[in-house]
């Protein structure tokens, strides 16, 4: 069997969610899910609709219509804030950083490590910093300087360690490689192959067939706010998913070979 | 404004730039100093070295603490991207409930009024600061709006307390917060005291080189360490040797030195709080935070709205300790005390280095900002111009100190 | 040793002054004492802060116009700390100790109401008062209320209108005296203004109605007032001859400074008059009611020239001043 | 303050929001409007009508005027990030400048002293705003700290222009530039203007309509566009005979109706003047970008050095125009006008949708901003309110007003 | 000849430049060149002064030491706008958009369509921005709407649409595809090898090994602010540039196979 996710409990399920902006619809009756230990890859052309669909996941905003299950049970966040506490970690398209605060600031921001007396513990949240970022980018030392000052690689290398430091049930990354050297995304496939391991699972949101297709069990491939199909990657070659984010037309063989692969709430099972 | 500006070659600037890197002051602060050392020399010079008299730094000391301690609070809004326009009025209004609650209340003779009076003002201001917090929080509405509304309505409150009228006198014990006749702590208790700030000055040092090397982080030079802490102490021991040697008539009719003013200690108490709360709590790193990115604070899962209703009640809270100085240093509790006292506070807090477009501010930099308004003010009463041209000279020394600031800044941080 | 006398203003903004500050300056040089001041710009804060100054320079006397009675008190206090004779110019001090040199407040309001009396003995009556900030808007107010007080009780006068002046700024009585008047459907017959200022917003209001003639109040005579007076715009500007006050003032401070005490400079009586009841040695000026009747009172008193006030004045049919 | 403000539910937002899509209209004016209109409605029946008389809608035309004007400059300045404080110093001194024209230099006798005086006025402002402007595009110094300075310096100046005195009486024809007695253009040309509005109201949504259609843009139904014209051409309509219906004696003692008054004729041509210059030239497009992103305007190769320098020039004159007008109407150069008009004016920026975050703002809606806050004052006046208690009133009717502002803008833009 | 380009007058010469923030060296002693038609690739790891140097040369950033040649005459822009007036079109990686204008009036910011009566031609603006846009991402109609209401591709687009709609003669393009998707990615990569065509001379920093080898003619690599060396990408595999990125190891054959390749100014030649 290709698909070893199947018979696992469903971790998240996004079920008919719809959003709109004025008069964009910018996610339209969108289902998908995540199980434990997946990579499940969000594709689609610009302005498809990703970024909306996965904010809406992190609290950030609240869908017009339907409704998001997290182990089985529906979760309204009110806030960013909500989202977190229920062990979802997001790695926004934006960074999200705030720009005259140092990079172990930001890592740490929300969740600051404190000493027994109840003040920051700076030195500890350095030396953490310093930890976890040598592993993603070796090259980046100058840690103590505001994130404005840093390169866009920099910059993004800072959010990524923000999502890993914390052990996340759900990892959402929004176009984590995007400004990536190749070096450095190197070390953030890893990195996903490992947390795959331990169980957590993942939305990743990427543009880089490559790089889908090596860490990804299935993706799912969103047009102009809908969802076009999800697929297995393993049934699927980069030419087909390309064409499906394209063309938005679906594999020819899909239905046929492997029906459990539907998006699992858009026939209800 | 934009952060893209085009720094000018110049010889100077590597070697300044190297100086802040070893010694790792803080330019903008340093330069601050620098400003205020130029123009306290320059009126001192004018003035024929009375504004360097003890008795004037001595008064000059207590003239700072009403616009200073309300500039520790407001750097703090300014940094979170908010502003609050009322607390003159907010001043006005403390003022007025703690004389209403000394002088029609609980009348002197009752020894247990003042301390009453002041419980009372901090309610005020705190409640008030609510009032404004929750609707620029919860309701969304610009803090400028708020706050404008606010300087109309406190200061009409004001009036209303006591119908216009000025209420006098206050307890005489409670005059004592204004610095008034006897409101200093004398030369013996300002030596203690100085002593052991220069302790605690060592003792931080000392610390902050421990957990340094505790966790491998670069280290300063030990030379650099010393000379801030040599730098720190000597300042310290300089004010109290000042304040010590401006000697007046006690009550005795015996001349004795003053010492550090009561209300010059309700300052140096409200800036050691609030530095300690921006750099070392949770809560001023949101603060910082939500200036840099007002969205970033919020993705990272920080209570915006509750740290923003907390700011204005901590700014509403100063206000009213700022009252507090004013009728005590007044003796008496008017509807008309703390004019302008919104523009010199914003005024010290930009000059001070915070920046209105939010995320950046120091505490310490906008005492010293308070502290060179109110030298300007003060120096030139020293020096017979009339009032007309004493603005026109403030105002462009103003803008001439600011200026320096920049350019040198420019120069050193880049 | 020379003599230092230490001025401290609370506010330079009514025209008058900067005619006391003149008057003082100029008898002070006379008298060969050096003069040195300090304005407050109307803040209690600044006042306190500017008498420490003043002390600081050395002053051997302070004269002070105080911006808020009680709240000045303090300031007193230091100087009598160092042996510093105070003299409380124009608006009253009650502390033991000091001498008291004015053109009483409360008669200038009882003044202003009189000559609007005179001119208007019933009707609606507007009160334009001073700033909510400033003290002596209420000391104003409560002489004018005293002059009228009888009339208001028995219905002769009705109260349309009072409305307190930010600042003392004209733009607000001028927008204030425009509400009044749309308000009572311009069924206005008198307007009690606290001074010149004020009454220049007021007759502003009332000239854009095409009112003539309503009874209006001021005081100060300043310029602009004296040549409304004459032009038959403004019935009453209280004269108080700041230079006589300035050079008296002068001359107490410094004999002060020598060490005459307060009762014993020349023309000082004990008056007990204020709330507190204490016992203050006083001199008390005559504060002069102009109306067309006596302009040429300022112009041969030198205050103002023929020129100043009769501009733009018809000659043939305007007051005898300006005949 | 933040962008990711939630949204609520509501049943009341699709079909709000359609209708804003369908008609083209701006939600946030229009509930400006709404504001406007309810707070008429209450003050107009808590003063039995008095409010909404001819004759007091007449007053308030004029009153709003000052305001307004300076609001026209202020909006484009916090547009760009920039603030102005002197704004009300600087009407002083213009002011002052007018009036030692008209009354010393050139006495009233000599007709053309007002004309001079009026060039020598806006001389002044502009000259001074360019000193400002200079100081904070080239030297970089914050505007903040540049007009705070300015706030105290022009004060002092126009102190000494003539050394304290209020100068009067000012010329005859200049008075009517302050909408006095005769200061109004009569009911014959009020009228004629008016048609004049509405036919140019016509012409330009036909060219609008016409130039989307050869650019194949999308094009509003026809309904939507008429009834814009419509409620346009409706409140030019109204407006003049408002202005038409308020009789009063003229000089002959025969009653007649005023019409418009020269101050709102002026107002007029400034806001249709910054609006064009807003939307349709290259400097008000470059406004806009130095305040969405200071960084990227520089990138794009704007220069934003004059562009500032302009701006605080721009705002010089228009302090001078407004001083024309107070002194016009006061009949007087007196150095107290204009305090606290540098709150008024940035409060009806705010209060009508300029954020101070930059970038965002518009003429129109500062004007009903500045109308809004002197509707509150002239019509607390005239229910005869202390003016403490005016001021609580005023101050809790604006924070409700933009309060509902905000809630109603939620709703309708998202 | 591997090189079609050597023979030709250099259009853009870096000479020894140098630039430091505070106490970071950015940029460290840097040569290299362009010629016109040609395509160089500038990459790196993350932070190693990419971004610095071409800011430089667009007049953001002064150099502290070094010269820039156009055309052989030394450059030294006081400014953004002096840099466009030499003909130097700029995609920033931080896009410079002004977020509250719409995608037109960001299009031809600083260069907008008059009309004869010198006011704003607004329609017109709108038309050609439409006209461009479709070009790159025929999914994007709603351009009517401020700037941050848009998704990071969109935005993106707009910044890309800006350089390309005014003739450029040197183009600088730092990162312009890291938020595209795929086929986005594929327009402006057709459009590369279009301007070439024209003679355009252009930097394209990328860490997209694939795209790189597509259009660029010559790299050259950069580490920790310093050059590693300038290769033909017909000399050099894809592997090879990895090496040099991230080891910093300049490939074996270089200097014997192809000497001329030498960063050109480096040697003084
Ligand atoms: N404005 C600045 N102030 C201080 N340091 C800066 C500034 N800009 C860049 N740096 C530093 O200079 C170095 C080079 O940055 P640069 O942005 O040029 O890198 P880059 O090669 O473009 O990286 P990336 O691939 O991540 O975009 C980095 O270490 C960065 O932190
Ligand atoms: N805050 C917003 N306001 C209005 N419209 C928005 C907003 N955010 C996104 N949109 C619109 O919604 C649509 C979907 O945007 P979204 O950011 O989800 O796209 P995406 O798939 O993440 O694209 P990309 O690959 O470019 O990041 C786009 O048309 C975008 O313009
Ligand atoms: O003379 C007046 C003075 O007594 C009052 O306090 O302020 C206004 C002045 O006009
Ligand atoms: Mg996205
Ligand atoms: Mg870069």
């Amino acid at each position: 069997m290709r698909d070893n996710f199947s018979g696992l409990p469903r971790l998240v399920e996004v079920d008919r969610v719809s959003k709109h902006f004025g008069g964009v619809m910018a996610v339209d009756d969108v289902s998908c899910d995540l199980r434990p230990g997946e990579v499940v890859g969000l594709l689609g052309h610009n302005g498809a609709g990703k970024s909306t669909l996965i904010k809406m996941l992190s609290g950030v905003y609240a869908p017009d219509s339907g409704e998001f299950r997290v182990e089985g049970k529906p979760v309204a966040f009110a806030s960013p804030r909500d989202a977190r506490a229920a062990g979802i970690e997001t790695i926004h398209q934006t960074l999200a950083l705030a720009d005259n605060l140092d990079a172990a600031a930001n890592l740490f921001l929300g969740r600051e490590l404190m000493t027994r007396w109840g003040t920051l513990d700076t030195p500890r949240m350095e030396h953490e910093a310093r930890q976890i970022i040598a592993k993603l980018n070796p090259h980046f030392t100058q840690l103590h300087r505001p994130v404005k000052a840093m390169s866009g690689g920099q910059r993004q290398t800072v959010a990524i360690a923000r999502a890993l430091y914390f052990n996340a049930r759900i990892l959402i990354m929004d176009e984590p490689c995007a400004a990536l050297g190749p070096a450095e995304t190197r070390m953030v496939i890893d990195t996903i192959h490992r947390l795959k391991a331990q169980g957590i699972g993942i939305f990743l949101i990427s543009h880089d067939m490559p790089d889908v297709f090596e860490v990804c069990d299935r993706v799912t491939v969103m047009k102009n706010g809908h969802v076009v199909g999800t697929e297995a990657v393993a049934d699927v070659t980069q030419d087909e998913v390309l064409g499906m984010i394209i063309g938005g037309r679906q594999p020819a063989h899909r239905t046929a070979r492997n029906p459990d692969l539907q998006p699992v709430l858009a026939t209800g099972t | 404004m934009t952060t893209l500006s085009r720094p000018t070659a110049s010889t100077l600037r590597p070697s300044l730039q190297g100086f802040f890197q070893k010694t790792g002051f803080d330019p903008r602060f340093t330069s601050m100093l620098l400003v205020l050392l130029a123009v306290w020399v320059g009126l001192g010079l004018l003035t024929e070295g009375t504004f360097l008299s003890p008795r004037n730094l001595y008064n000059l000391s207590i003239q700072t603490c009403v616009t200073g301690v309300m500039a520790c609070g407001m750097v703090f809004l300014i940094v979170a991207r908010q502003i609050d326009l009322s607390v003159g009025s907010l001043l006005a209004f403390s003022g007025m409930l703690i004389a209403y609650t000394q002088v029609v209340l609980f009348p002197p003779e009752a020894g247990w009024g003042w301390p009453l009076s002041i419980v009372a003002g901090l309610a005020g201001g705190l409640l008030v600061g609510a009032f404004q917090g929750w609707w620029v929080a919860y309701r969304q509405v610009p803090a400028f709006v708020v706050t404008l509304a606010g300087y109309l309505m406190y200061r009409g409150a004001a009036f209303l307390v006591a119908d216009g009228q000025t209420l006098a006198p206050l307890a005489p014990d409670y005059q004592l917060l204004g610095g008034g006749l006897s409101g200093a702590i004398g030369p013996l208790w300002s030596s203690v005291l100085g002593l052991l700030a220069c302790v605690f000055v060592v003792w931080q040092r000392v610390q902050v080189r421990r957990s340094r090397t505790a966790y491998g982080a670069d280290q300063l030079a030990l030379w650099a360490d010393g000379l801030r802490v040599l730098l720190q102490c000597g300042a310290i021991i300089g004010f109290v040797w000042v304040m010590n040697s401006y000697t007046a008539f006690n009550a005795q009719q015996e001349r004795v030195g003053k010492g550090i003013a009561v209300p010059v200690l309700i300052l140096i108490a409200v800036v050691l709080a609030m530095s300690f709360v921006a750099t070392r709590t949770r809560f001023g790193r949101y603060v910082f935070a939500m200036g840099g990115n007002p969205d970033a604070a919020l993705l990272s899962g920080i209570p915006t709205l509750r740290v923003m209703l907390t700011l204005f009640m901590l700014m509403g809270a100063l206000a009213a300790l700022a009252a507090v100085i004013t009728t005590a240093r007044l003796n008496a509790g008017a509807n008309s005390i703390g004019q302008m006292a919104e523009l010199y506070v914003i005024a010290a807090s930009v000059i001070g280095g915070t920046s209105l477009a939010g995320g950046v501010g120091s505490i310490a930099g906008s005492v010293v900002g308070a502290l060179l308004i109110q030298s300007l003010d003060n120096g030139m009463v020293l020096m017979d111009v009339s009032s007309a041209k004493r603005q026109i000279c403030i105002g462009l020394v103003l803008i001439g100190a600011v200026w320096f600031d920049v350019v040198y800044n420019r120069r050193s941080s880049r | 040793k020379d003599i230092v006398v230490g001025v401290s203003w609370s506010n330079f903004q009514e025209e008058r002054w900067k005619r006391d500050e003149s008057a003082i300056k100029a008898a002070l040089e006379k008298l060969g004492a050096k003069y040195i001041s300090a304005d407050a710009q109307g803040s209690n804060e600044k006042q306190l802060a500017d008498v420490e100054g003043l002390i600081t320079r050395g002053a051997n006397a302070l004269i002070v116009l105080a911006y808020d009675a009680d709240a000045v008190l303090p300031a007193v206090r230091k100087a009598k700390e160092e042996h510093i004779p105070v003299l409380a110019y124009d608006r009253l001090i009650q502390d033991t100790g000091v001498l008291y040199l004015t053109f009483d407040n409360v008669e200038v309001g009882r003044m202003q109401a009189r000559e609007v009396l005179k001119a208007k003995p019933a009707g609606n009556y507007v009160f334009i008062k001073g700033s909510p900030t400033d003290p002596n808007a209420d000391f104003l107010h409560a002489g004018q209320l005293e002059v009228l007080k009888a009339a208001i009780a028995g219905g002769k006068i009705k109260v349309v209108g009072e409305q307190y002046t930010e600042g003392w700024s004209p733009e607000i009585a001028q927008k204030n005296m425009d509400q009044i008047l749309t308000r009572n459907s311009n069924k206005v017959d008198a307007v009690v203004a606290s001074n010149d200022g004020t009454a220049g917003g007021a007759v502003a209001a009332l000239k854009s109605q095409n009112l003539r003639g309503i009874p209006v109040s001021g005081q100060d005579a300043d310029i602009a007032a004296l040549n409304r007076v004459a032009r038959g715009e403004q019935t009453v500007t209280v004269f108080k001859d700041t230079r006589t006050l300035g050079e008296a003032a002068a001359r107490f401070a410094v004999a002060m400074a020598k060490g005459t005490a307060p009762a014993a400079v020349q023309g000082a009586a004990i008056w007990s008059g204020g709330t507190k009841k204490l016992a203050i040695p006083s001199v008390f000026l005559k504060p002069v009611a102009i109306t067309t009747d006596n302009l040429d009172y300022v112009v041969s008193a030198g205050w103002a020239t023929k020129a100043q006030v009769c501009g733009g004045v018809d000659a043939s049919s305007g007051p005898k001043a300006c005949r």
